[in-house]
């Protein structure tokens, strides 16, 4: 089974709503170690692609919609978040081009490009306590079960799950990147909330390929 | 939370309007997207100067912007960088077609948004050119962090570059002024109490009682570290030390001296700070020769107050004192 | 009690040094008795005006000492009118034979203190004319109060007195303007939170988390009533009402409109009140051709804001756009 | 026994050490319905009449002493209680003039110049919940102990016992002078800070009277 435009579009519904429901949360792991408002940026951000999502034409591709994500999040995010995430799903958008399909190897090249994209813009490192602390070993997890023959939804689980542990690996780390990284030690306890939402984003993603029942619907 | 507000979502744009409503002589303001820019821009002639970032700063950017200062500014949702669209519209507004300067805080976010707008106004044929301003000694400037943080010496790095544009200087030249300033400008900030940003509605930290952070930045993050209140001028004494270390000044320097509120501190502290503050510096053999004590970059209602220290030569004197007319700064007219 | 102070039986001495560190180009400093004036008083010729009364209500009055506006300030200790003897020192230091006019918040010390000053000035050969402010509509001027209380209105008194004395009044002339003013202006505040006055340590009133105080004065005192917190938009109504209805304001006036922070209110929240205000005022038809935002006149870190709204006629306005050069309030020069 | 310089000196220093003693005490009362400088004012105000008492010359009269204080008062108190309390310690110098020795009558005179005094400048009226309030029922007790031929002691002491009745008769009351005036009926239930400062005052002068043990000493 490979996975289309339905799956696209639905990982774009839930990603809207985990957000949402996780708002408060991202904002209070923003207090603690940055300025408070990542919650409320990509809450902002996700509401707004949510408004344009029904604008897609009906032929468009997973490509397509990824890419009106990106340029949604740009303008209207703000902050560190929204220029990388909005360039983790242009470049996404960029690596399946216009394929109706994607299959477990195209899910690889998607989250690859993804993380590639964020590290273009933010320079960070894995280990740097940043949103690349969840999609680097998502990216390799995904590229491990491809590796090991397994199905799309096994592939977004295992990007899904790996991104839940690296974003708890954040936790004891010092950031060297992003506001948190002015705080040196002080870090050191606090999990990232970019790590923790992006991990709440490719969990939205496994949710959706295993039609697991949607909190927004 | 206690605030005049109406519905947090609303905050900016409503301040905005009410900016533009009691300053209507001075700027216009455009809604969507939201800018504030110079009522008489684009100046022919002029390089343009932009500035912005996240709200809740205020008078940063928005009340800088007019004669002999900023061109325009772009104000994001509180505390967070705008997108790059009115980084974009603002800069083509006030485009003369002698370039324009922007002026970054250096924040990731800000830098990122403002570097993807002025791509975007390149490829529209508007020369820009950046400059990212990183004063605050609180933090290291190194590979393990974000680098230097933009703080209260932006106004200094505003005002000087808009006398430099305003008196003919090409686009070069006034990116080349605001380097210097940048480069010649220290500061170093405190928190008493923390703020509350609107949505989210809870102090973006907590301090107990008799606990102070120093080092503090303008976002409500946390500073370097948490000591205990001690009297004003051995507050003074130690966020005075790395500024001076760090250029380093020197005997003889001639300085513009800057005790900045952070929104909430009574006017008699900054004084009080300001008095302490430069009777170190003559201690020190180095002279104030130019003084400014206010709100100028602010973190909502925190109390709090940043030391910013400018070397000043005859050119920097000249331009800091040539006329300016802002909500915010207004002299010689 | 966390402020940015030394020794809080110093905070005024201590903030009055560090004012004339930072602002010699237009004030000097007398010590003792303590009091700012205006660096080139006596000015030959002028009336000179001299106001004053507790501190803690920075700018107000030294920042306002210089051209155009105060030739001297004379600063109490916090919330406490200062006694005779600097009020008489600053009297005789500024006149220039021109007579000098007091202007006087009423408040019982203010007077008392004002009055025992002006009758030994007097003793002394100096002409004193005397204008006590009281534009605060929360109280009721009756047989069962002190009577309306000087608040925010003051400021523009003193300017537009300033600007009368400047282009030549006689000292009858000036001191008519200057109740001419406080006969048009009125104003109504809010707190939100309540200030600490140094030598207390404590907060002056306690309110709630979600209470704010309606009426409140500028002295930390409690207010004319305790609401819960509403949206401000329902606050600016609340407190523009009986602003309007007093003098009253009509349809067709033209006013200023003074948004006046209390100390420790971000400037976001100033121009979101700003905004309704001049949306009410329009909607009544009554024309903002002035408008004044900031922390004018303010009650140490109390967050909180004022309304003021003067009727302007063109001498008024032609007073107020006149230049001025004081450390809180500069334009034209 | 007439009261002369002695007991007036004693009177002054047993006033600056109950005043240091309440001062938190009226600075709160003054909190809770003025503006809670009244005990620092007072402070600041009999440290200054301290500070200048020694250089009493060595023949100075009752009235010479209290002269001294009302100057020094006027000079250093400020607000509305500097100049109040000081015309009070004027006039009250003014009735005994250059008397050395201050019988019943003599102290009556005193009082009722000193709650005048407070009246030419106050205009308060009793009731208003002012100072008044506190020292017309001293006045009106001293005059009725002396009709009754009283001595000296049990004037001062009926004065401060009326005092304290008098400031305590404050709390019910709205206030109609000084800033509680502003608060309206939210006056009601706070004893006038200014009517309790100057029942402490009178105490001290039936103390210093009476030769009790004095707190300062
Ligand atoms: N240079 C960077 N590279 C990758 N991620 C980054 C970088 N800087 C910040 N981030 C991520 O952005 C998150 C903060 O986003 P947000 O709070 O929306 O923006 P801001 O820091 O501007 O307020 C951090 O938790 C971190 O994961
Ligand atoms: N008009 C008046 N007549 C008599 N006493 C007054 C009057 N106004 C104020 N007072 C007294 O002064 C006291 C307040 O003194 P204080 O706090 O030192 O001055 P301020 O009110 O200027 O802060 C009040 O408690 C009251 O007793
Ligand atoms: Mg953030
Ligand atoms: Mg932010
Ligand atoms: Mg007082
Ligand atoms: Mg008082």
């Amino acid at each position: 089974m490979t996975l289309g435009i339905d799956w696209t579009t639905d990982w774009i519904r839930r990603s809207a709503a985990v957000v949402s429901e996780h708002r408060g949360e991202l904002i209070t792991l923003d207090r603690e170690i940055g300025d408070g408002d990542h919650g409320e940026n990509l809450d902002r951000g996700f509401t707004a692609v949510l408004a344009k999502l029904d604008d897609l034409p009906a032929d468009a591709s997973p490509g397509d919609a990824l890419k009106l994500v990106a340029t949604t999040l740009i303008s209207t995010v703000g902050g560190a978040s929204g220029p990388l995430l909005g360039t983790a799903y242009l470049k996404a958008a960029g690596a399946v081009g216009q394929e109706k399909e994607l299959d477990g190897a195209a899910l690889v090249a998607l989250l690859t490009a993804a993380r590639d994209g964020v590290v273009l813009r933010g320079k960070a490192e894995p280990g740097d306590k940043t949103m690349i602390d969840a999609w680097t070993p998502a990216v390799d997890a995904a590229a491990a079960a491809v590796a090991d023959g397994k199905d799309e939804v096994a592939v977004l689980e295992a990007a899904a799950a790996a991104a839940e542990q690296g974003a708890e690996a954040t936790e004891p780390l010092v950031a060297r990147k992003g506001r948190a990284s002015y705080l040196g030690d002080r870090a050191i306890g606090h999990r990232d909330p970019g790590a923790q939402s992006s991990s709440l984003l490719l969990r939205a993603a496994a949710d959706a390929a295993a039609g697991a029942p949607s909190a927004g619907q | 939370m206690k605030k005049l507000i109406n519905d947090p979502k609303n905050v900016v744009d409503e301040a905005v309007a009410g900016f533009e409503a009691a300053h209507g002589d001075i700027v216009t303001v455009s809604h969507d997207p939201i800018y504030i820019a110079r009522k008489d821009a684009p100046v022919a002639g002029k390089v343009a100067i932009v500035s912005g970032g996240g709200s809740g700063h205020e008078p940063l950017h928005g009340g800088f912007v007019g004669y002999g200062m900023l061109d325009a500014a772009v104000p994001g949702p509180v505390f967070t960088s705008p997108t790059p669209d009115p980084i974009l519209a603002a800069t083509k507004a006030v485009d003369s077609g002698a370039g324009v300067l922007h002026i970054v805080k250096n924040y990731t976010g800000d830098v990122l948004n403002f570097e993807t707008a002025a791509d975007l106004a390149a490829a529209d044929g508007v020369e820009v050119r950046t400059v990212v301003i990183d004063d605050d000694v609180a933090v290291k400037d190194s590979l393990y962090t974000a680098g230097r943080r933009g703080v209260a010496g932006t106004v200094l790095v505003e005002k000087i570059a808009g006398a430099a544009a305003e008196r003919g200087d090409d686009l070069d030249a006034v990116a080349a002024v605001a380097e210097k300033v940048n480069g010649q400008v220290r500061t170093m900030g405190v928190a008493l109490t923390p703020c509350v940003v609107p949505h989210a509605g809870e102090p973006s930290f907590t301090l107990a009682d008799d606990e102070i952070e120093i080092g503090i930045g303008i976002h409500g993050e946390p500073g370097r570290e948490r000591i205990k209140l001690a009297p004003a001028d051995e507050i003074v004494d130690r966020l005075l030390k790395p500024v001076l270390e760090d250029l380093p000044f020197a005997s003889g320097d001639k300085v513009l001296l800057l005790v900045n509120g952070m929104g909430g501190t009574p006017q008699v502290e900054l004084y009080v700070v300001f008095r302490h503050a430069a009777e170190v510096l003559a201690g020190k053999g180095i002279e104030v020769t130019r003084s400014l004590v206010g709100n100028y970059v602010t973190s909502l209602e925190m109390q709090g107050v940043s030391i910013s220290v400018l070397k000043l030569d005859d050119e920097l004197t000249e331009l800091w004192d040539a006329p300016v007319q802002t909500a915010a700064l207004r002299w010689g007219r």
